[in-house]
């Protein structure tokens, strides 16, 4: 079994794909020849040819516009938006048509696509590569949200995504693409091959949408993240020796409210965790939801941690990343109370 | 603050800003005679695999056929057997007076909301007859014409207008805002020019396969200012897409005048010059300059010369829907003064004038229509009208939003469900 | 003292500071001669000039970019987005600039602007004249958020906007334009001129942003609304006989925390109610705070009534409304608990 | 599906999607014998009030005024004095060698990233000098010669760079995302086009108010694909703007080359055509040329006559930023192969000719201009470098999100003043 990083598994996810579905087409700005700003789409052009992965104009609006006409055609279109940041300029598209189209046609006419976009703070990108607007996604009926956390998942829930019948928001948190990041910023970075999640099968397999994983069982609070921040939360639920429950929720939406359900009502507390700004996050829904849901099982309130209300400022990088200290404050806090 | 900017050169000339205003507002009589309106028959019709430069003259120039004398004149005429311009013509008068019943049947509060084309009906009517049936339409909410041309029943137009029991889009959709895959009509989105570029997207797909079919993109003058028209243009010029792009200017924007598009410097068709793609200005209100311009354009997005863009000149002879009232900003008097006259009337003329067609045949014509149009308005009112709506089948307002219904939509369907029993 | 409608105090509001301030400009689609499709604007144009208030092309994007430079110059913008359904085209402006200019060059430039639009359902409107997109400009920093519920708020808190250093989205529920609503649409609709807060001074005067409004006194439970919904809240709860307190938020951002914690600290229960869908409302963070800050005190889950998860389907206005009944249900949970 | 869509004519032609390509790949050895470069001198200057359409037949010329011989020829030659063409060369070195230290300050782990603009140094610092000190510009990340060219200290540029204690924009933006008010600067944003359609807004408010300051907004070839352009565009000829509207064309965008963006079927130029503005295609390794071009728009914004896109033609000599490398994706030997030269070696070569410069003075000025980058970069780094910023004044994280502090952050700046002690 080959040992991938996150980005070769998304490749790999791609590769699969193509090779099953020639449907599947793949577009976005510098992805064709160079293969992406990360890489994701290395090599897929050479194989697959120009008119399946092919370069786009610098148009976000008109990327995902064409890609609904290519859905309405009959393909798959899995296009790249480099930053989650620069999304904005195609939001109408995809609040507007791409997530209600099957709705307003009564399934006449579906939207399967993808759009993958990585997303996230941790890598000095200033105010316009660091940004988690996950939830912004969240509220829009129709829309479908994922967020891989390893490259085991990332290859079987893409490989999932793109299969889909429905539009699939994928956020790839890129602070861990190359390898997984604990919020330690300060120690060296640990390659993906020392984890097991990197041991990739080769060719088609799938992670369900809509599952939760839960990658650290534990009786005393749950933890719910996903991305970047299922890695910081492990590392700080074990340094501060917690018998913590930490969900990979890896689907915001449909969200597997069982699996939070379920872990809630064994712990008692729970500790919601993103990158994102505080405010209308997809914390408060998740608050919302254990609350309405749990009320007579919680023993304190539920706590997030999250990034600030602030745009995210390029030097104040680890002042502003919700890493190993804002969860240690925030660990006491829900345990104590 | 920006007054007492010490930056403020007081000695060189003010900048003014330049807010465009129409020709005539209420109060005014409207008077067209300095509008330049070139001769049927004097454009000239380049080959369809010239390159986009030599229609550049196009752009500024207006396709005409049917000249005053009411023949069909010059290069651009597309030669159609008088069935087929009778067919036409009967597919216009039924578009009005579909228009004309279901804007009374707002009126009496049959449904919420109707717009009309009136005054526009040779666009969409001469344009389906000019694709082929399999060619995929990414309409406005002004082409009714595309789906009556094609044979769409009128029952299913009325269903959804009325969002009853027979609207195949379960009353999701604001009336008028159909969909139907089979008659090559893409749902129409509320959200202006987001259907131009996904036209070119669907055209795209198509080449991409190596299929044969090509795609028609629809917006209004107005709407051409949003992004979407420059995301669809570049787009198109870059991949070379076999897509036919048609901007309606009816010369409004609910009250707003097309300066207020940019008309007053540049015609909508001379867009295709920057982005270096075809480009023809078209007497709307002629359906025979559009049956052949469209033509044109489909030959040309077949065999390998790439997309067109056609404005498509008239004048929106009505209300922007049953919610505007044009007297307010407009002069009434100014759809009857508008000189290109009324695009029935002049297939009509035509028809007369090659001896196909008179008087009575159009009455008799006519009033079959209007009989086609009643007999389906009261097949389709037998399945509600709007008011009756909304409280049966609760739960299918929960369908589709995904393919499947996950658990927080399952959950609201009950208490959905529960509410309406309340 | 002039009896207003929601749509007179609007126009007056404008009327006012453009002739307090000469460097308010409004523009947007339809609004110049015609006066807006909603008549918001009407006659501003002839009282101040075309170069003061004028007719902008159909584009939201352009609107609101254009806003920017011109608040970039000195001046003060208040542009219309003619339904807030539309608003999505700008949002990239929105977000990416008009919230981050005064953040990112440290307060160098400011941008203070209003963004009006009406928004919300009750109209038979469809899909696309019916969102409640608010939730989507409170996760963005440097945005404020704010929704009038009656004509004397509407012109009051329209001059606060229009005076306030920052950028404010303003949202104006069509729904009560004409008169209050209080969800009973089988009953005919009454005009402002019965509603005490129709009687609206003449000239200038302000409601602060930042601060809500008690509009019901009560001991039992406290009701969070906004918009159209405090109307049909204080009818529910009136219908069915509960004190409660009725809180009209007024505006999200900054929410008037204090209002919130004062009143939930005193009831013990917390209903949410608001007209956008449920996932990621708004009111999933009112819940977040609530539980976060009052817990304690809270002797129920707190409930949110809300707008289903799908697009707004224009027959089933009212099934998807989130009227009496629905207000019932959640009164009767959230008292029973 | 589509294959087996009984709708495909199989006897039609097959659709083929057209994906551009650029002329070499890495490997290829660069040759653009083919590229059409007009002589200088040749391209007609209109006057300034002259309507639009008679700049057209410029947006597919080359306005070039630095001939062969290194003389300046033409009607667009702006017979500047020497002391301005030596300050402008200084600013270009300067603008040069500024781009080297920071490039090499990143490298050596001094500051996240950086953008260098070799090549183009021409275009923002003859555009400086062309325009008023009072007039405003809206920047993309590569025109840092607009700043040095109005005598923006470098120690504040590279403050900014390294975000350290100098930094008057408090750490919060990405290195070389300046903003300076007072040197006619707007802040640069990281999202692509949107400063075009905000510097019509400020030329828009400039025109309201009767000011007779003028803007100039700046995007890059790639960027023109953003609906942000047609917006500006749209606004621009709609209200006559007095604005003057940049497109750089370096040829690349990141890894992606013009023809992604439109120009293998027009030049960027051109898309003044379709909204009735004027435009002109202008040398952008031409600092003359560059001068008059601007000078000219500015004149024609003044005075009236409204809008002018122009597009400088010029080649992205290096890599797109510090993340890049450019020949993965193009022949490491292209920029040597690019036909129209270095305009500093260009400008230079002209004072030569001038008689008015020569290698010892040229030596003499650059060994200034590296000394003067030196010190200021010793004078910033005493300020702090990137690694060791963001641990003080924790505070200020919280401050400009608005006018005032709210609670919201008000508590959570005690929080991270707080978790700052941990
Ligand atoms: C994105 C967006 N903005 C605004 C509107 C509101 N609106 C509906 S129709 C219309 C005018 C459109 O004019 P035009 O494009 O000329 O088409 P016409 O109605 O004349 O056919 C406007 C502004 C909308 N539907 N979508
Ligand atoms: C809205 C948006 N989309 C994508 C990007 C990522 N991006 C940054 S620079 C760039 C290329 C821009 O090329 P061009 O406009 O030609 O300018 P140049 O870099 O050549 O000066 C891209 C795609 C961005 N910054 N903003
Ligand atoms: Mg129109
Ligand atoms: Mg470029």
């Amino acid at each position: 079994m080959p040992t991938f990083n996150m980005i070769q598994a998304l490749n790999d996810a791609h590769k699969v794909t193509m090779a099953r579905d020639e449907d599947v087409v793949v577009f976005g700005e510098d992805i064709g020849y160079f293969g992406g700003v990360f890489r994701v789409t290395e090599g897929l052009q050479k194989q697959f040819g120009k008119t399946r992965v092919f370069d786009a104009p610098i148009s976000e609006g008109g990327i995902v516009a064409t890609a609904v006409g290519m859905a309405a055609y009959g393909l798959k279109p899995v296009i790249e938006i480099q930053f989650a940041d620069y999304i904005y300029p195609g939001y109408d598209q995809i609040v507007s048509e791409v997530a209600k189209i099957r709705y307003r046609t009564a399934a006449e006419w579906a939207m399967p696509m993808v759009i993958r976009t990585p997303y996230g703070g941790g890598i000095f990108g200033g105010q316009t590569h660091s940004q988690s607007p996950e939830s912004l996604f969240t509220h829009i009926a129709g829309l479908k949200v994922v967020v891989p956390a390893n490259p085991y998942d990332a290859k079987g829930l893409l490989i999932a995504a793109i299969e889909d019948p429905d539009p699939v928001i994928f956020f790839e948190p890129k602070r861990i693409y190359n390898g997984p990041f604990d919020g330690h910023h300060d120690k060296p970075v640990k390659p993906w091959s020392k984890h097991p999640a990197s041991e990739v099968p080769e060719g088609h397999y799938t992670v369900p949408l809509g599952k939760a994983a839960v990658v650290r069982e534990g009786a005393d609070l749950t933890v719910l993240a996903w991305g970047t921040m299922v890695h910081v939360a492990l590392a700080s639920v074990e340094e501060q020796g917690i018998d913590a429950e930490v969900i990979d929720l890896r689907t915001l939406v449909p969200l597997d409210i069982e699996a939070i359900e379920r872990s809630v009502e064994k712990t008692g507390r729970c500790l919601v965790v993103h990158e994102a700004p505080r405010t209308s996050g997809f914390g408060a829904e998740l608050v919302a939801l254990v609350q309405e849901r749990c009320f007579y099982h919680l023993e304190a309130p539920v706590e997030r941690v999250t990034g600030w209300d602030t745009p995210y400022p390029h030097a104040y990088e680890w002042a502003y990343f919700p890493g190993p200290k804002r969860m240690k404050r925030a660990l006491e806090k829900v345990m104590a109370e | 603050m920006s007054q007492k900017d010490p930056n403020l050169r007081r000695n060189a000339p003010k900048l003014e800003l330049h807010v465009p205003e129409p020709a005539f507002r209420p109060g005014d009589t409207p008077d067209f005679s300095g509008l330049n309106i070139p001769r049927a028959g004097t454009a000239p019709r380049p080959d369809t695999s010239a390159p986009a430069t030599e229609t550049y003259p196009l752009t500024t120039a207006l396709v005409r056929v049917l000249g005053d004398d009411h023949r069909a004149v010059g290069p651009w005429d597309p030669k159609l057997d008088a069935d087929t311009l009778r067919t036409m013509l009967r597919d216009m008068v039924t578009v009005r007076i579909f228009d004309d019943r279901m804007y009374r049947a707002q009126r009496q509060g049959k449904t919420s909301f109707y717009m009309k084309c009136a005054g526009e009906e040779a666009i969409a009517v001469a344009a389906a007859a000019a694709l082929g049936r399999e060619d995929m339409h990414f309409p406005t909410y002004r082409q009714q014409g595309l789906l009556i041309a094609r044979g769409y029943p009128l029952t299913e137009m009325m269903c959804q207008i009325y969002s009853n029991k027979g609207d195949k889009l379960k009353g999701r959709q604001l009336p008028i805002m159909y969909s139907d895959k089979a008659h090559g009509f893409f749902s129409i989105s509320g959200n202006l020019a987001t259907q131009f570029p996904q036209a070119v997207g669907w055209a795209m797909a198509s080449a991409i396969k190596g299929d044969s079919r090509i795609a028609m993109g629809w917006v209004g003058d107005g709407a051409t200012a949003e992004g979407d028209f420059h995301s669809a243009m570049t787009f198109a010029a870059v991949y070379n897409v076999p897509v036919v792009l048609a901007a309606v200017n009816n010369q409004w924007a609910i009250s707003s005048f097309s300066g207020i598009a940019g008309a007053e410097r540049a015609t909508f068709a001379q867009r295709a010059i920057g982005y270096g793609i075809a480009g023809v200005r078209v007497d709307g209100n002629d359906a025979l300059a559009v049956y052949a311009a469209v033509k044109w354009a489909a030959e040309r997005a077949r065999s390998g010369h790439g997309p067109t863009l056609i404005e498509f000149f008239t004048y929106r002879a009505e209300g922007h829907s049953t919610s505007d009232d044009p007297s307010g900003y407009r002069p009434a008097s100014e759809a009857k003064a508008w000189p290109l006259g009324d695009p029935i009337e002049r297939l009509k003329a035509h028809l007369v004038a090659l001896g196909e067609w008179d008087d009575d045949r159009h009455a008799a014509m006519a009033a079959q229509a209007d009989a086609e149009v009643r007999a389906a308005q009261k097949e389709s009112e037998k399945l509600g009208i709007l008011p009756q709506q909304g409280k049966d089948d609760i739960e299918s307002m929960f369908d589709d939003v995904y393919a499947d219904v996950p658990w927080n939509l399952a959950e609201q369907r009950d208490q959905a469900v529960a509410e309406a029993r309340d």
